[in-house]
């Protein structure tokens, strides 16, 4: 079909998510909801000092916003929570202002395989369902300052 | 697009080809491929007729109506007033006085909403259905929440019908001063039994109103033959323009309803403590109407009546029971609702495809469908879904571009599964 | 015509033979004359800019907004929010959020009178003027009378302009929660002090609205700079569209205030129980928006922002003071007020012919105007006039059609005395 | 200036009206009033029997209302209240359908002078005016019945 926007490893993650297996105990969680579809992901964090250890969601959505929900857990594994800031930051970035914009890029961490989601740029109304697991995280860490 | 104009008419006197050349958008290409529009029931494209209609007035004659004593201002007026007329005969109302323009059906459900519900009192309810578009729906819940009246909920069969013998119950205790119902669901593609709702309606002593929007498009409307009392539409999914709907109600109703909004030419005169009101329609018709785009929506009726809707209805039926008979043949596509009577709406979900993913492939490839709730959560809900995609089809639709639909759904199924 | 469009430009860069030449309809003639539309104020012609704007959009690149995920949605819905951009430019809005699309003026008035008035309570009053258009008298009778609020009447001083002490004097028990008031006169042609008013407004505790249907026409509109709380004005007036209408809005109160309309586009989350609303500005958007005449208004400020408003008024600024000078000679005409800061309208009497056989004896020449009350009754009892005729200016106007409206009364005057 | 629709004959009269002069002790009258431009008529009848024998009119208006209630006043003077309803539909059949359509005409009497009013049929906004007067001598007339 359209590779360009669909790449393969989007598809296969939305498919059989890697990271969707149920977290017992988090320590923060965070949802994020587009009434316009009804699609909804939930996060569920474990914490280590400032370091996300370990990272799970619960998505009910379309490809875009599953797999964006995947490929974020798998990135966000490991990091602080000032990188988890930063990758937001630039993943809204690759979203919303190109990704090239050199600016934009300056001292922030690898999106890595999240680049995929690139293509979702060219299609405006579609950008709220790669974002819609970024707003579920910024809901959790905001727990994390209070 | 080519093998499209080629396409043979489908019945007597219907010249396909003939019709969609008037539709220039239907040669744009979208993604390099030829656009195909299966997004009528949000918005209708537009027909040349229409747009030159438009345009003309603008480039020729054109001034504000009704209070110009010169030749373009009254030359206006009467292309103006001429529109009201063509939309009376179009819905076959009594009088001309009985149209009013409105902004688009959900002003003019909001209309009703306000000026014949404060006159509602508590303890006396209104009566929707589990299909309604949240045109008619909302303004239901803001008049309950504004005047402390009833708002009943009638359901629907598991196949997508009005279950009527529940609708009558609901009626029973003599409490409900209006039927609010579509006469065509814009999810379900349901044409409701008017008829037999109006006739219940007035036998529990309420009145009934149908929201058009979808219905009009389809078949005749005879508001008289219905037995409406109140009567919607559109004008963007008529093949008409945007910012103009219609309000068609019984003349002795519209008389003692107080006026929605107030300004200029609503009037007869006026001091700083009190206002006397114009006759109807005018009463109802505050400020510089959407003049230009009433002439539009003249126009649109005209041009749909002069292919005349036999041949549209029978066009539209073929379409829809081919596409039925496609859509069945794609693995895993699920057509949501079953209805004893269908227009050109056809709703599915695909077992490991979500809708927005559907819609955005379709596209990839020129398709043009729509995905989501539809203007219709509590539907959804009571469907047991969040979204479906959403295909529709208009006067200009063809076999081969619901064919161009289902083979590329199946191609996405495979790329997914 | 053609002498007209051999007028040198007015003023450095306002080249009037090439503005003309983009109004299709000023090559028109009337009863065998060419046509002098000297009745801008009641509607402006439009230029090709605008016309091809919505016909080109119907043409190649129109489908419904918002809730599609298919190109011809996405590029409508970028068109439509582009027009929001626009028009946020134009008035020097904080925020696009505040810009919201209505019908008209008329409708953008009711909307606050319904919204904002809703939060009234008895005790608290509106203060109007006496030289309101009835588009702001009857929304806020009609609130009194829903409400139980008081309506308050300022003043106009015999040369025409607002009686500013009178108004504080109104203003002065802190009752006010609304100041309402025109911008610019649309008989009178009277620009108001806004700056001052809103001050004053304010330093009572009530809110300002202006009524900039005339207004915004005519110069720069900077709702910042002059401390509006809302602003209004219509599509149809700046060479744009019928069927469109701005509301602007400060953000915080748009936030604060109820929806008017329920809808389609205006929730975020709906059961059949409660709706949820969206932001604003969809919040005040129910149902398909006029997303042609959105997109046509967006051309018509692109239009008239290239010319430049300096441009504008310098050349508005000219005609209106060589119309009073020839108005002036014609034996028996009196202009109608006198006041301190005027735009390009001019109402007049003469004294042996009846304002109707003016306008219909201008019109056997060709030039149009208009008579009557021009929809401000109050205004015309005020001033012990039933009606006046009304010459008024636009952008395309030229000095040699003030001069042929001149010699014509002098003609009619004759014909009559 | 344009003898088509302001024939010299209305303008006079609307200038300088012969029958507006006070009636003392009227036995009916009647008023017309358009609140779109001001304009109001108001007709002042004394009758003899059937037949009206005097009418006069006091007219705030523009010239093709006042010539017309001049000219109605002049025709009206000495008919019978049935000719008077007569002559109101055969003036509004001027204005409404064309003069010249027979069928409207058959068996009605002469409109005489009143026949100057024939072009305002081309100027619909105007018809209003020329038919105020005659609004008013239904609602005088009206009195007369009950
Ligand atoms: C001062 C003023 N306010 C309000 C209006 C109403 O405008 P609209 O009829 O477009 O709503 C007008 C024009 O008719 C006007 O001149
Ligand atoms: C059944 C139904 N009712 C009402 C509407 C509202 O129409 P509009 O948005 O033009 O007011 C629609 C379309 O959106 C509809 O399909």
């Amino acid at each position: 079909m359209d590779e360009a926007l669909y790449d393969r490893l989007i598809v296969t993650r939305a498919r059989k998510p890697l990271h969707a297996a149920p977290l017992a105990n988090p320590d923060v969680s965070g949802e994020g909801k587009n009434p316009l579809c009804g699609d909804r992901t939930r996060l569920d964090i474990r914490l280590d000092g400032p370091h996300i250890a370990q990272i799970s969601h619960h998505t009910r959505g379309c490809a875009i916003c599953a797999a964006t929900a995947d490929l974020m857990a798998e990135r966000l594994a490991g990091c602080s929570i000032e990188q988890a800031d930063a990758l937001s930051h630039r993943f809204s970035a690759l979203l919303r202002d190109g990704a090239d914009r050199p600016r934009t890029q300056a001292g922030l961490p690898e999106l890595g395989a999240l680049q995929a989601l690139a293509p979702v740029r060219a299609h405006k109304a579609r950008i709220r369902c790669a974002e819609l697991p970024w707003i579920a995280l910024k809901e959790a860490l905001s727990h994390v300052r209070n | 697009m080519t093998a499209m104009t080629t396409t043979p008419p489908h019945t007597g006197g219907f010249d396909l080809a003939a019709i969609r050349a008037q539709f220039p958008i239907l040669s744009e290409t979208v993604h390099g491929r030829p656009l195909v529009f299966l997004d009528s029931a949000a918005s209708a494209q537009k027909p040349e007729a229409v747009i030159s209609a438009m345009a003309e007035t603008m480039r020729h004659q054109y001034a504000n109506i009704h209070r110009g004593l010169h030749w373009m201002s009254e030359r206006t007026t009467e292309a103006y007033e001429n529109a009201r007329d063509l939309i009376a005969g179009f819905l076959n109302a009594p009088s001309r006085n009985e149209i009013i323009f409105t902004r688009n059906s959900t002003e003019a459900i909001n209309l009703v909403a306000h000026s014949f519900g404060s006159m509602l009192k508590p303890g006396q309810a209104v009566l929707i259905s589990e299909m309604e578009h949240h045109a008619n729906l909302i303004p239901w819940q803001m008049l309950r929440d504004r005047a402390g009246i009833e708002l009943r909920v009638a359901p629907i069969t598991d196949a997508g019908d009005i279950d009527l013998p529940a609708l009558e119950a609901l009626l029973a205790d003599g409490k409900v001063a209006l039927v609010a119902i579509t006469h065509m669901s814009n999810v379900l593609g349901t044409i409701t039994p008017a008829r037999q709702i109006a006739d219940m309606a007035h036998a529990a002593g309420a009145l009934v109103l149908f929201d058009g929007s979808q219905a009009v498009v389809h078949h005749r409307t005879d508001v008289q033959a219905l037995g409406a009392d109140f009567y919607t539409f559109t004008g963007h999914k008529l093949y008409g323009p945007t910012g103009i709907g219609v309000l068609w109600a019984r003349q002795a109703l519209l008389e003692d309803m107080p006026p929605f909004l107030g300004g200029g030419d609503m009037i007869s005169t006026v001091t700083f403590e009190k206002a006397t009101w114009a006759h109807v329609p005018h009463k109802f018709e505050a400020g510089t109407p959407a003049i230009v785009e009433a002439i539009g929506l003249g126009a649109a009726v005209s041009w749909v009546d002069a292919i005349g809707f036999e041949a549209i209805a029978a066009h539209e039926q073929a379409l829809t029971t081919h596409a039925l008979a496609r859509l069945a043949e794609v693995p895993g596509l699920v057509v949501t609702g079953n209805p004893a009577c269908r227009g050109g709406v056809v709703s599915f979900t695909m077992a490991d495809v979500h809708p927005h993913d559907i819609a955005t492939l379709l596209d990839r490839n020129g398709i043009a469908v729509r995905a989501g709730h539809h203007c219709a959560e509590p539907l959804m809900r009571r469907l047991g879904l969040s979204a479906t995609a959403r295909a529709s089809f208009g006067i200009y639709t063809s076999k081969d571009e619901i064919d161009t639909l289902a083979d590329t759904l199946v191609r996405i199924r495979d790329f997914f599964v």
